[in-house]
């Protein structure tokens, strides 16, 4: 694979807005990550498939933050959501709504401060 | 290879100082000087744990800028930023730099403002501690660090059945510790039912459950035996300094409460020592947030996984405990202005060892270990010190 | 202790780049980790230099993120910051480390992004610059970077003779070599007529007497003979290191134009490599403004002290001159992405040690030597390299 | 000298509103220093004596500021001012005026931009 062909940021983001989770499948390990890495975070191989993730998934774990930063206003809750594919790929999102550790939520939005990133509910 | 000892110890008050970073420092680095016997002259190498001047101070440059003020300009100078863990990692690099004889002596320094003596508010600094979490990925949706150990505790939570009142345990005996510590933010004691009515801050964790905001600055000399013996200081021997990084963003971390940073550099630290968890008479820790106690004492192996919570109620890492946890106060109650931490751990232990830490000793101390945490336990950096024989 | 060599180099092409720095990392990083034949699990240890993440991009505890998205995540990771001497500080360490086997191989690296990329306009990275001038006695004045270099110039330019000719002259000078590097920002000649035209951005400098806001990485493999004898990479021997700091602030410098640090840690360097001025071959050094050429030039005993704009006038420092300085095209054409520059240093070094540098070839280059200044010359660090034997 | 007795930038600040440029004599080597430090930057030696400085002295050099950090605007000049001490006393300072290299000048005012730093003109 070239350099030109790696996941990015960038291309990441794009596809993000579209409404789709892209990932990356490791071609040693199989590892699947779910943002863009330039080598396999498990083996350290370069060879990396980018593959369309799952938009649902499960809650693997939440904290509600009542105390935010600049630009963010409290009241919200960050989770780990579990992809549940085979290469064992979560990602960090905003969670709307009041699951659970385990209960099912869909990708339905993306929030935008700075950066862009997936909102599940 | 060649030992290194630590030799000379010092630091502030943890809490509010409304002082330049230069002076608020060269109070712990002349007490650090002082205690080893260690004129400017003799001091090799500066090494200093800064996290975020250039952010909360437009200070940076500053290991150069230190050393002036201390009047040990002229010497290689160096700063550190590894987050929550910058000082140890300072310190684990004087340690190679004496064990290698490319330096006899070396100071060590941290030093951090953090509270609004900076000038910045809560949702300022909150902002400036999140900069250690992964900025396209995690800072955007508005993560915090309290948001990120409450991540990795409410999964330990749901795993182990840890609980609210386990992790208020821990708040409330490392408020007691800080009560037998003159230099602790905090020097008053908390119960269960007041850490479980104070607001939430990033749930689980409730404001009693995390370290305040702290200005403040450690020190210590670290030398070989060439270096110790020009000293006077009563030196304690670095029997291991372990140092291990994990995935990030914590989303790829194969397991969020193991912490395996941890894991890996207590096992280096262990080996370089030749003596395992069960060896250890005092641990100071990175209690960031209750939860964060929790999950550091299983990654040591001080516990079984799982039993942090139960373990820390039943009172086996209290003072008179079976392993005495965070005597000093910890973070939590001692304050954790963020570069001068890791240095400030050696400090503490430094007294055990030596039977110098007051009503706060740990009886016949020997072995000591320190640990401590930077970003989402992206590093973890473990240290033994001994008695010296 | 055992020799050091760098194994591997690698950088991106310094100017503009829209890339998160994980990303813009990863192409130096690869590349120099491709030339040493270095896979992700032959390296030990990682050293990062990046100089002002927190304030330009709220990006810290940077040393495991890269190593994370390298494929490097578990093993020990330090960032350095020493201001425009941080990657080279990182690289000092990482010799240090190899020498005395601490680690056998280890990755250097350094990235940093300082254009309007980044969000911030001239005016917002004109204070990060300042950041490493004194918080409480430079700051305040609104002195700024290109300033700290004007009161040194100007008062060289009054004990010297210096002209703002023999100025333009070394802008002209980088600029020509930078059109020999694919690698560097300005890709175009300039005159002294469009130098002395320009507009002052602080006296004596015009705007062709400063480097340009540059994005960009470098990363260069290191190694002992163990390390090396596992790698395919042509290695290059690190004959010399020095590191030496000055008094802060530079009102307190006992001479403003001596740039005593550069003195000091170029006596060390050449000590370490048994030779002296007259052996070096090529040199990249720290031509941050052009007078910083002048004073470094006369530190590092390569011209009488005050001969440093007669000389550079004269051709000596060309690349057809007595002693080529600055082949890259300097600071002031290839670009200045802060933490970036030092490991880029070395980078060019050994490409002309390797006969690999292409148009802008030192002829024969046997020995060269890398002058990285931090602050206001409160830090640097001078790096002698050689052709392996 | 007891810590207490040694010079901040707290005290240095008040005496300078008050138009004293403090400054400090080591004991040992004798080296004076016009800005606060906690150990000679000559020696080493922390027995240094508060003392007050000539108000006058000569500009060592000097520049003029033309692309300005946030909070200041440009067009200013800044230099070095030899305070023609024995111990070789300077300090960085506002410069307004015209005087060049080898001119002398005096302390007139204060600037206050976060902290308080001497103007000379
Ligand atoms: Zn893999
Ligand atoms: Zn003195």
């Amino acid at each position: 694979m070239t350099v030109d062909e790696r996941l990015t940021h960038a291309r990441w983001t794009e596809a993000l807005r579209d409404g789709r989770l892209l990932g990356q499948r490791c071609s040693e390990c199989d590892t699947v990550t779910a943002t863009p890495e330039a080598a396999c975070p498990a083996c350290g191989a370069r060879g990396l498939e980018t593959i369309d993730l799952p938009t649902s998934g499960i809650v693997h774990t939440a904290t509600t933050i009542e105390v935010s930063p600049t630009e963010f206003d409290a009241g919200y809750r960050v989770a780990v959501i579990d992809l549940e594919t085979d290469g064992g790929a979560r990602v960090t999102a905003r969670l709307e709504g009041e699951a659970s550790i385990g209960d099912r939520v869909e990708l339905t939005d993306v929030l935008e401060v700075r950066e862009t990133v997936p909102v599940f509910s | 290879m060649e030992g290194a000892s630590v030799v000379g110890v010092g630091m502030t008050d943890f809490g509010v100082h409304d002082q330049p970073l230069p002076e608020l420092f060269a109070d712990a680095a002349f007490e650090a000087m002082d205690d080893a016997g260690a004129d400017a002259d003799v001091i090799d190498a500066f090494y200093l744990g800064n996290a975020m001047g250039g952010q909360t101070e437009s200070d940076t440059h500053l290991a150069p800028t230190l050393a002036s003020h201390i009047g040990l300009a002229g010497i290689p100078c160096s700063r550190f930023e590894d987050a929550c863990a910058t000082s140890s990692n300072a310190f684990k690099h004087a340690v190679e730099a004496v064990r290698a004889g490319t330096h006899d002596v070396v100071l060590v320094g941290g030093v951090e403002r953090c509270t609004p003596s900076t000038g910045l508010e809560t949702p300022e600094m909150t902002a400036i501690f999140a900069s250690a979490s992964h900025r396209q990925y995690e800072q955007p949706t508005g993560l915090t660090f309290p948001g990120v150990f409450g991540l990795l505790t409410t999964r330990h939570m749901h795993e182990h059945g840890t609980t609210e009142e386990h992790l208020a345990e821990i708040a409330v005996k490392n408020h007691a510790n800080g009560t037998l510590n003159s230099r602790a933010q905090f020097g008053k004691e908390t119960t269960v039912e007041a850490v479980l009515d104070s607001p939430v801050v990033a749930s689980p964790f409730r404001l009693l459950d995390c370290c305040p905001f702290s200005d403040g600055a450690s020190a210590v000399v670290v030398a070989n035996a060439a270096g110790a013996s020009t000293l006077t200081g009563d030196p304690v021997t670095v029997a291991g300094v372990g140092h291990a990084t994990d995935v990030i963003p914590l989303a790829e971390k194969a397991d969020l409460t193991a912490t395996q940073s941890a894991r890996d550099a207590a096992s280096q630290a262990y080996e370089q020592a030749g003596i395992g968890p069960a060896d250890v008479d005092v641990v100071e820790l990175h209690d960031c947030f209750t939860g964060a106690e929790v999950l550091a004492i299983e990654a040591l192996g001080l516990v079984e996984d799982g039993e942090g919570g139960p373990a820390s109620a039943r009172g086996e890492t209290a003072l008179d405990g079976r392993i005495p946890v965070n005597p000093s106060g910890g973070l939590k109650a001692k304050g954790h202005p963020i570069g001068a931490t890791g240095a400030a751990q050696i400090v503490e232990l430094v007294e055990h060892l030596r039977g110098e830490a007051g009503e706060r000793q740990v009886e016949d101390a020997s072995t000591g270990l320190a640990h401590n945490l930077g970003g989402d336990a992206g590093t973890t950096i473990v240290s033994i010190l001994e008695v010296a024989r």
